[in-house]
């Protein structure tokens, strides 16, 4: 019995609330506890990674129940990528938070930090619905608590939107669960897997509208148009460091995605046929070109960065609605790329901050420091775009291609093209008002901001280590998507997971008792 | 009596809904709730209706209502519990910062300069 | 004696809280009493602080005895006042204010005087004056308010004062 | 030399100036120019191989499974641009080491610069399209680096925008043109895709091909339409404009037609875009630069002119259209380069590039007069010099060009371009250098030092002698012009000379040059001509393209999203509902396979006052008391429902988590307006009446679709049913299922509560250290309160009833295993009870005397549930595996002892910790100054004496 | 004996009947108010009337499980009504 | 035997007279046209129903089933918060002034309830607030 793969849950889920009991006033030691659990999920996630690769499934069965009756949760390729994107993430994210202090600027953020995490590594690790959904609410949860850090008045409105919005989400949610469990009686993914597959032709109504909910939901979290509302002010609004987190967020929902509409709800099956092949392509073009003119259209450098999410995730949305094992690892690479250059960018913008009065595109006093800045914009801003030679544009390439032989090719390749001029467009002009207009303005009436000093040297580290990831999944292009071609072959042959989960038996049950 | 509860779900919805689009944070989280006690009971219904069956097990009794929807809507009555405090709380927050309840946040729209 | 003090700080309440947890049990078992008995202590002991107050003298036999008297009362009144709402019209109802001034001191007794009166229907105690000495009753219907105040000192006050002596 | 390392040395180079820049001008100017030198030898090594015709080449997998991998070649062609590349580019690094100010950041310039080089050492080294496409696009970034160098000027910022929007689209397009090409070939491979032209050329997706790459070609080359975005260029450094125009990012363009010219050209399509596109820019191109006042705007126009020629040649698809193509790019480099470093030399010492405002330098700066004469003079076509002979080799070609069926139409357009070409060298010599000296230049120019003025010395050099002696270069233009013509075409057998005898072409070009004379001689005259002439200025058709773009952007974007939450509401009910429709109308329907079951009275009466309740609060919501009161009715209703269909653990759940949010929702409103105002109008209700009704019948449909219906096959809580007693130990399956079978979930619920409550904490934390501090402690009622803060009846009730419901509480958290309870609701109902106690006495006295940490009650609930977790561990069985034993002490009867009581205890401390917190919080909100902590329990006590009394109603 | 449980049984759906009017009732009152204090009247005897209702399925069902329920409505119920009058009266209802 | 019968008429005889009395204090809560008046009808009336039917649940326990006691809890939990509620009840009324003003006490100032804190006196009461909640 090996417990490592609950340890990503379970880990953060002790030190949080050992911070909460034990080191509530002492930021120091929440700092070096925070870190160190980070470190060691990278550590555990590396090792569920390495255990996977091989196309090993492992099963842990919580409550030593048997799935479908207790909660499992699966450790296959996708699911510890995804937890070790999550773990790598969180370390630079932490520094940040750490270097610039953010974490001082109200209570309990390393707390609801873990939390987050918590959530996030819970959604992606999880086999039952119903637990994701729990899952859902607690990274939810803990980012509304992140999202509303250090307060102020622009951050709390939005911040009830954001939270308003995804209570709908929520109950949405819930909706689909309902229906599902209605329809077919069951929770667990692969047990849902087998018995999508027992429903009449003549009776698809129920499924079909689960399916569509379910999609919905997720859909809500990927920010796919046009559920996407809540994106643009949550993300431009929260913390820089939160933001960055929040790279990793619109991914559970292209992660649950990926998971569900290639396992149950499967391209081929006859009684969900059209749904979300007919639907998801068009909105996801959609979000990609909404992005990339947000990028262009946007007044303020954080909300031109929460556009460039959006777009991102439509390119990544793109790639999984063709829902075939190239274009399912293009949009692998496509996310682990996304995570990493969106989260450099929010950081970048509060490296931004730090020096300006505020974040308007508009000229204003030169500031120290701006040298490296601007460089690591640079970077980060033609990762974004998908200009070569970054991740973005291989990751580009690998959607374009594996498009090619569709039937949307000759429309997925125009917006795809076109949606990157703008961000071109839109990142240069935001580039060269943030960094080169600068030197001619004197200093004016507005002074900028006194209390602002130049950002700490762990925060330069951060952001550098990013775009270092950035660089590493670019040169280590070829590894990646083998990588992740294993895991969309995984994906495609789901029967080896699902009698992973169904055919092990735990207490009271032997594996035939279920059907 | 399957009737009562689907329409009763119907009415719960379209009230939230219309709540939900409301100006001000206070009707607007109100309509959150109802859509929260509409869900709960679908979720409960998706069980099916059972009367004078709890899921208390007694013996020579073998009539029980499904009892794991009843524990999924513990769950999500608790999680939307917490949700909705935090939510008040929020917007109590928003408040009384802008002395503004309204759910609209009109996004500063101020020019930048392109050249 | 303190350190009985100390441990029961309340005796009275444990030992309504050991009834009540019989009654939840539903069934009296030597077990379930000792673990009432030992919840009544508990109880007390976490939430004394709540108590500031020293606990007055009171005599549980007559206070017995009120209770016996405040049931009958408040089934005799019950159909009096069912009389009257199902027959008379709003037209010749006549409700009114009447004010009761307190000779009670202690906070429970007036409680208990105020309860009193409002469960023994077609009275509500609606107020105290602000410094207590008098209570505000209203009365759904009577043709001689002053009666009712004579009567509601008479029955239920002077017993009250009784047993709070 | 490895060809990787060709190409290595300038990007791992470009990390040193910028790190070197402290170590000094010179050091910088150095290293750069040591690491070209080091590249240009490398580059040199593999000349024997190219020369004797072997393929150089080099690999590294990259992106296999894409096919993009780093595969490196190195034929004549490649080594041409190379070395055309690396050659001027080490002049343009001693050019610039002198040209650069003291203020300019040296360091950042040559990074900017050696980056841009290997790009283009990139470009046209590649074998793999997809890596000729990276190494493409970084050229655009690193030119915007470039050009927008010197960041004060507007005109730099603009014009390096320009250019990256330029060709990055073309950039863009070209992905897709490659990508094309690659499939249709089966490889993105260079050397692959060059064998495959009938196979190419065959195929229905050619002519996209075609367009998407010649999209990418004509914007780096500045072709017509896109030839404007060069001219903006200039505004970068003089070293970057000459780099740039002579012999890299503008030829980057040209090369991929060359290197793509066996499988892409041949066909119609080819043949008229191309040689039509090069015509016009030719002619434009020429005509626009002779009215040019600025040295290096003339400079710029006439390489858009030059360009078209050089694309016009390569667009014709004749062997000695490719050959004269390639000798042309050869001497144009050379001679542009010269002219840009000269023009940069006249402005370095004169301050001033305008033509107008120059003139007679040749005696003051009479070295660079020599070169840029020499130079201006070729570019004319003149004999004896390089450009002439190119020159002739077009004038020739495009007397055998037939296009659009005309046979005059080529020549004539040659000669009218070569015409308006000798006329602007004309006035580039004439009104700069020539005429008599003037006494206003900004400075007294002369000449500079041998830095600036050598390296465009040796350019004109070699434009001598190549103009004299041709067939130096002859062959090494043909060895170049073969491995563009691959296996498409052979090396014509034309020999390079002056003297062709008396062809068309020398008429042509006599007539050029006599016409270029003349038209300088009327030149003020037709400049008042050309500037009365209305005319498209290109750069303000962009600039209002783009900014018609943006405002368009702007428009849609923020016009969308306007932050209005209620209409974003709006839209995604209304997707969700026509969504779910979609699913519905297009699936299939069975008929009910249950029973409908009648409706008893007390049902339909529930089912009212739910109903009229949920109406009341949408009719009555602005009042906002009233429609919390509804609430608790909808709530109330909901949990007799619960109980009605045997669900008593809900109901207790929903009643119990209902009064909490209420007291919440009240604790919350004592600070909101107690009022909703009317703000939407008629319109916005009807349309959210209509949504709300839509979402309503979707939910009521799908609801009694599923309960008419039995789900597909048995669920799974028949396990549950089955095993509950057995596995679990408890008989009230629900709580076996939140505690055991399914405990992951509700370890994940208690720690969105315990979440939710520090979340409330942090938040009051924050606001009160905020400005809503000193608002709140200042806040007026805003109705007015009664008196009596503390009943006294409320007080004396509360002291016995408190216990009570602390006991009904524990009781609860006992029973729940198996019976309607848990630790959840017991949490819940101990809360009440504290709250009971609060509202009698007051937060602040009750607290005062009576507290627990609850954020240590939070952590330890949380933290009980994950130890009871991990405690299963010890037994090897995974996280939350329970167990249960039976027990029996005397007097106490058989109890159970199971660990999931314990883990239930920790969702009870968190339930308590989370609302105690949350109360806590509000209540320090409301806390306002001058207000004392009561110090008795209840307000009004007559048994204390009189003075007590008097000073709590002076408190009060 | 047949008479006598006729009889109970009756009684039960009167009782049911009159449990629902009543409810219907001060529904009504509720709706109409006019004042605060008549609102949080009609809730608090809704709550009341609820008590009943769940004895009465109690009773109807033979169950005896809904007595944590009935207990824990009658508890909330008091505190509710008592929540919504403090906050009129004083707005803070836990000051 | 016969007690059963015995008992099931006692249990019919609960549920009628609670079932009167529950309706007798809706008809009050719904007839009576002043705030202070409608008070007396369920507060009372209305517990003593639901008393009654808690009797009958009893009776019933002990005829069909193993008894319970548990009623008597609820019951005396009705009765002794019934007395508060009222009390605040009658507060609000007086308060919001939805009620003839009550005379002045004899030996006091005024009563309780009517005590307003001097800071709040410049809030004027709001403008017909009795009749709009
Ligand atoms: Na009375
Ligand atoms: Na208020």
């Amino acid at each position: 019995m090996t417990h490592w793969i609950v340890a990503p849950i379970i880990l953060p889920a002790l030190l949080a609330p050992f911070i909460v009991l034990a080191a509530r006033y002492h930021i120091g030691i929440q700092r070096v506890f925070s870190v160190a659990g980070v470190v060691a999920l990278i550590a555990i996630a590396a090792g569920l990674m390495w255990q996977a690769s091989d196309g090993t499934i492992t099963l842990y069965q919580l409550g030593d129940w048997a799935a479908p009756f207790g909660i499992v949760i699966v450790a296959d390729r996708l699911s510890t990528m995804m937890v070790m994107l999550t773990a790598v993430l969180a370390l630079f994210v932490l520094l940040y938070a750490i270097g610039s202090e953010w974490d001082t600027r109200g209570r309990h953020f390393h707390a609801l930090f873990q939390f987050q995490l918590m959530g996030i590594m819970g959604a992606f690790l999880t086999g039952d619905l119903f637990n994701l959904f729990v899952f859902f609410e607690v990274l939810l949860i803990a980012s509304y608590g992140l999202m509303i850090h250090a307060g102020g008045n622009a951050r709390l409105r939005a911040g009830v939107q954001y939270v308003l919005f995804n209570l709908l989400g929520s109950t949405l949610f819930l909706f689909a669960l309902g229906a599902i469990y209605a329809e077919t009686g069951t929770l667990n993914m692969a047990d849902l897997a087998r018995r999508v597959t027992l429903i009449d032709a003549g009776e698809t109504v129920g499924i079909r509208l689960a399916a569509v909910l379910l999609l919905l939901v997720f859909a809500i979290k990927a920010a796919v148009l046009p559920l996407h509302f809540w994106l643009p002010s949550s993300y431009a609004e929260a913390p820089a460091p939160v933001a960055a987190l929040f790279a990793i967020m619109t991914k559970v929902g292209a992660y649950a995605i990926i998971r569900v509409y290639t396992m149950v709800f499967t391209p081929d099956l006859e009684v969900t046929s059209g749904l979300h092949t007919t639907w998801l392509l068009p909105a996801a073009l959609a979000s990609l070109a909404i992005g990339m003119i947000g990028i262009l259209a946007a007044r303020h450098f954080d909300r031109l960065v929460a556009f460039a999410v959006i777009g991102s995730m439509g390119m990544v949305m793109v790639a999984i609605s063709l829902f075939t094992p190239t274009s399912i690892t293009a949009a692998l690479y496509y996310t682990v790329h996304s995570t990493l250059a969106a989260a450099a960018l929010f950081l970048i913008v509060d490296l931004v901050r730090s020096g300006r009065s505020d974040l308007r595109l508009i000229a204003q006093p030169v500031v120290p420091g701006a040298v490296l800045t601007s460089a690591l914009f640079f970077a980060a801003a033609i990762a974004m775009a998908g200009l070569p030679p970054l991740s973005g544009f291989l990751g580009k390439l690998l959607v374009l291609d594996a498009a090619f032989d569709t039937a949307s090719a000759a429309w997925i390749w125009a917006i795809v093209l076109i949606s990157s001029l703008i961000a071109v467009v839109g990142f240069s002009r935001a580039g060269s008002i943030l960094f080169w207009k600068a030197k001619t303005v004197t200093v004016s009436e507005e002074e900028p901001n006194e209390t602002a000093s130049p950002p700490a040297t762990l925060s330069y580290v951060a952001v550098g280590g990013l775009l270092t990831l950035l660089v590493a999944h670019t040169v280590f292009a070829g590894p990646a998507t083998s990588y992740m071609t294993a895991v969309s072959d995984q994906l495609f042959n789901p029967e080896p997971y699902i009698s992973t989960v169904l055919d092990t038996p735990g207490k009271l049950s032997t594996p035939k008792e279920g059907y | 009596m399957e009737l009562l509860v689907a329409s009763a779900i119907g009415i719960l919805t379209a009230g939230g809904i219309y709540l939900m689009l409301r100006l001000r944070t206070f009707p607007v989280i109100l309509g959150i709730s109802l859509l929260t006690y509409a869900v709960n009971v679908f979720l409960f219904a998706s069980g099916r209706l059972s009367i004078g069956g709890p899921p208390i097990l007694r013996d020579g009794v073998d009539f029980y209502a499904d009892p794991l929807p009843q524990a999924l809507v513990l769950t999500a009555i608790v999680i939307s519990f917490g949700m909705t405090a935090v939510v008040v709380m929020i917007a109590l927050g928003a408040y009384l910062g802008a002395d503004d309840d309204r759910v609209d946040d009109p996004v500063d729209a101020s020019a930048g300069d392109a050249t | 004696m303190n350190a009985f003090r100390w441990l029961l700080p309340h005796p009275l309440l444990t030992l309504l809280l050991a009834v009540v947890w019989t009654l939840l049990q539903n069934q009296i078992s030597a077990g379930m009493i000792v673990f009432g008995v030992i919840l009544g202590v508990l109880i007390p002991w976490i939430t004394s602080a709540w108590w500031p107050d020293t606990p007055r003298s009171f005599h549980v036999g007559r206070m017995i005895t009120y209770s016996i008297m405040v049931i009958w009362d408040i089934m005799v009144a019950n159909v009096q006042v069912a009389w009257i709402v199902l027959t008379k019209p709003n037209s010749k109802l006549r409700p009114a204010w009447i004010v009761v001034p307190l000779e009670l001191r202690q906070p429970e007794a007036i409680t208990i005087l105020a309860g009193t009166i409002t469960l023994t229907p077609g009275t509500v105690s609606a107020d105290l004056s602000d410094e207590g000495h008098s209570l505000l009753v209203h009365v759904l219907h009577t043709d001689d308010p002053d009666g009712v105040r004579d009567q509601i000192k008479s029955r239920y006050e002077r017993r009250l004062k009784e047993i709070f002596a | 030399m490895s060809l990787f390392l060709i190409v290595a040395l300038p990007f791992f180079g470009a990390l040193l100036p910028g790190l070197m820049n402290s170590a000094g001008r010179q050091a910088c100017a150095g290293l750069t120019f040591t690491v070209s030198l080091a590249a240009f030898i490398g580059l040199l090594t593999n000349l024997p191989a190219v020369l004797a015709g072997e393929l150089v080449t080099a690999r590294v997998d990259w992106i296999p499974s894409l096919g993009l991998n780093f595969t490196l070649m190195l034929d004549g062609l490649g080594f041409f641009f190379a070395l055309l590349i690396l050659g001027i580019g080490l002049l343009i690094i001693a050019y610039a080491r002198s040209y650069l100010s003291r203020d300019d950041n040296m360091g950042e310039f040559f990074t900017y610069l050696l980056l841009f080089q290997g790009a283009m050492v990139g470009i046209v080294l590649s074998d793999n399209i997809l890596l000729l496409l990276v190494f493409w696009e970084l050229t655009s970034l690193s030119s915007f680096l470039l050009i927008g160098y010197w960041k004060h000027l507007p005109e730099g910022r603009q014009g390096a925008r320009m250019a990256l929007t330029v060709t990055g689209m073309g950039g863009l397009s070209m992905i897709g043109g490659m990508l094309i090409l690659g499939q249709i070939a089966g490889s993105y491979d260079l050397s692959v895709i060059l064998q495959n032209r009938d196979l190419i050329q065959a195929d229905p997706l050619y002519l996209p091909a075609l367009l998407l790459i010649l999209l990418g070609c004509f914007t780096k080359s500045a072709q017509f339409p896109f030839h404007f975005w060069l001219p903006h260029a200039m505004a970068a450094p003089t070293p970057v404009s000459a780099y740039l125009h002579s012999a890299t990012m503008v030829k980057a363009g040209i090369f991929l037609m060359a290197r793509m010219w066996p499988v892409l050209s041949g066909t119609p399509e080819w043949f008229v875009i191309v040689t039509t596109a090069g015509l016009i820019t030719m002619v434009i191109g020429a005509v626009i630069a002779l009215f040019k006042h600025d040295l290096k705007a003339l400079l710029a126009f006439s390489t858009v002119s030059h360009l078209g020629l050089i694309t016009m040649l390569l667009g014709t698809g004749t062997a000695f259209g490719a050959m004269a193509a390639m000798f042309h790019i050869l001497n144009h480099a050379t001679f542009k380069a010269a002219l840009f470093m000269s023009a940069g030399i006249v402005d370095h010492e004169a301050h001033t590039r305008d033509i107008r405002r120059l003139g007679g330098l040749r005696h003051l700066m009479p070295i660079t007069f020599v070169i840029a004469t020499v130079a201006a003079l070729s570019m004319a076509g003149i004999p004896f010099l390089n450009g002439f002979l190119s020159k002739e080799m077009m004038l020739e070609e495009a007397t055998h060009t037939v296009l659009f069926g005309s046979h005059w139409l080529v020549p004539a357009l040659a000669t009218f371009g070569s015409l308006f070409s000798a006329a602007y060298c004309f006035r580039l010599i004439g009104h700069t250098f020539l005429g008599p000296v003037r006494d206003d230049y900004p400075t007294k120019p002369h000449d500079p030092g041998a830095g600036m003025w050598f390296p465009p010395a040796i350019l004109v050099v070699l434009v001598v002698l190549i103009g004299v002696a041709p067939f130096l270069a002859e062959p090494f233009v043909k060895l170049v012009t073969a491995s563009v013509l691959g296996e498409a075409a052979e090396v014509p057998k034309a020999y390079f000379k002056i003297w062709h005898g008396l062809v068309p072409a020398l008429f042509m070009s006599v007539a050029a040059v006599v016409g270029g004379l003349l038209l300088i001689a009327v030149f003020k005259p037709a400049l008042r001509l050309w500037d009365a002439a209305p005319r498209p200025e290109a750069k303000t058709i962009f600039e209002a393209l783009i900014a018609a773009v943006v405002a368009l952007a702007e428009r849609l974007i923020h016009g969308l999203h306007n932050g209005a939450f209620s209409r974003y509401g709006a839209i995604m009910a209304a997707t969700v509902i026509g969504a779910g429709y979609y699913a519905w109308a297009t699936g299939t329907v069975g008929a009910p396979t249950r029973e409908m079951q009648d409706m008893t009275p007390m049902a339909v009466a529930g089912w009212l006052m739910l109903a009229a309740a949920t109406l009341g609060m949408v009719f009555l919501h602005r009042n906002r008391l009233m429609s919390l009161i509804l609430i608790g009715i909808a709530g109330l209703m909901v949990s007799v429902g619960f109980v009605f269909f045997s669900a008593p653990d809900l109901a207790m759940t929903q009643i119990t988590v209902e009064v909490v949010t209420i007291i919440l929702l009240l604790l919350a409103l004592n600070f909101l307006p107690n009022r909703t105002p009317v703000e939407s109008t008629v319109m916005r209700r009807t349309r959210d009446a209509a949504i709300a009704l839509a979402g309503g019948l979707a939910a009521m449909g799908m609801a009694w679709h599923f309960l008419m219906r039995d789900a597909v096959t048995g669920p799974i809580s028949q396990f549950h049913l089955a095993n509950s007693y057995k596995g679990g130990g408890g008989t009230n399956v629900v709580n076996v299922i939140l505690v055991d079978f399914r405990g992951f979930d509700t370890y994940g619920e208690i720690i969105v509560l315990g979440i939710a409550a520090l979340l409330i904490y942090a938040l009051t934390e924050t606001l009160l250290s905020g400005p809503v501090r000193a608002r709140l402690l200042n806040r007026k009622p805003d109705q007015p309160r009664a008196g009596d803060m503390h009943p006294t009846m409320m007080v004396v009730l509360t002291r016995v009833i408190m216990p009570v419901v602390l006991m009904v509480g524990f009781y609860i958290f006992l029973r729940g295993h198996n019976e309607p309870g848990g630790g959840f609701i017991a949490g819940l109902v101990v809360s009440i009870a504290v709250v009971m106690q609060y509202m009698a006495s007051g937060f602040s006295w009750a607290s005062a005397r009576l507290r627990y940490p609850y954020h240590g009650v939070i952590g330890a609930g949380v933290l009980i549930a994950g130890l009871t977790g991990i405690g299963s561990w010890f037994v090897a069985k995974p996280f939350l595996t329970s167990d249960f034993t039976y027990v029996r002490i005397p007097p106490f009867q058989e109890f159970e002892l199971a660990t999931a009581a314990l883990f239930d205890l920790g969702v009870f401390l968190a339930v308590v910790g989370a609302v105690m917190l949350s109360l806590e919080s509000f209540s320090r909100l409301a806390r306002r100054a001058h207000v004392k902590d009561p110090e008795h329990p209840m307000d009004i006590d007559p048994s204390r004496d009189e003075t007590q009394a008097a000073a709590v109603k002076e408190g009060v | 004996m047949s008479f006598a449980t006729q009889l109970m049984d009756t009684a039960l759906i009167i009782a049911f009947i009159v449990a629902v009017l009543a409810q219907i009732m001060s529904m009504i009152r509720l709706v109409l108010g006019p004042s605060t204090g008549d609102r949080i009247l009609a809730l608090d005897t809704m709550v009341v009337n609820a008590i009943g209702l769940i004895v009465l399925l109690g009773i109807a069902q033979g169950v005896r499980i809904y007595f944590e329920v009935s207990l824990i409505i009658a508890m909330l119920g008091f505190v509710s009504t008592v929540a919504y009058a403090r906050f009129v009266l004083r707005g803070d209802i836990i000051e | 035997m016969s007690g059963d019968i015995i008992m099931t008429y006692a249990i019919a005889i609960s549920l009628l007279v609670g079932a009167i009395f529950a309706l007798v204090g809706a008809v009050g809560l719904l007839k009576f046209n002043d705030s202070m008046t409608r008070l007396h009808a369920p507060t009372k009336v209305g517990t003593v129903g639901i008393g009654a039917f808690l009797l009958a649940s009893m009776l019933h326990s002990f005829t069909y089933s193993e008894g319970s006691m548990h009623e008597l809890l609820i019951m005396a939990f009705l009765f002794v918060t019934a007395p508060i509620s009222a009390n605040f009840m009658a507060k609000v009324n007086i308060h919001r002034r939805a009620c003839d003003t009550p005379p002045e006490p004899p030996r006091d100032d005024t009563w309780s309830t009517l005590n307003v804190p001097e800071e709040d006196k410049h809030v004027a009461p709001e403008p017909g607030a009795s009749h709009h909640v």
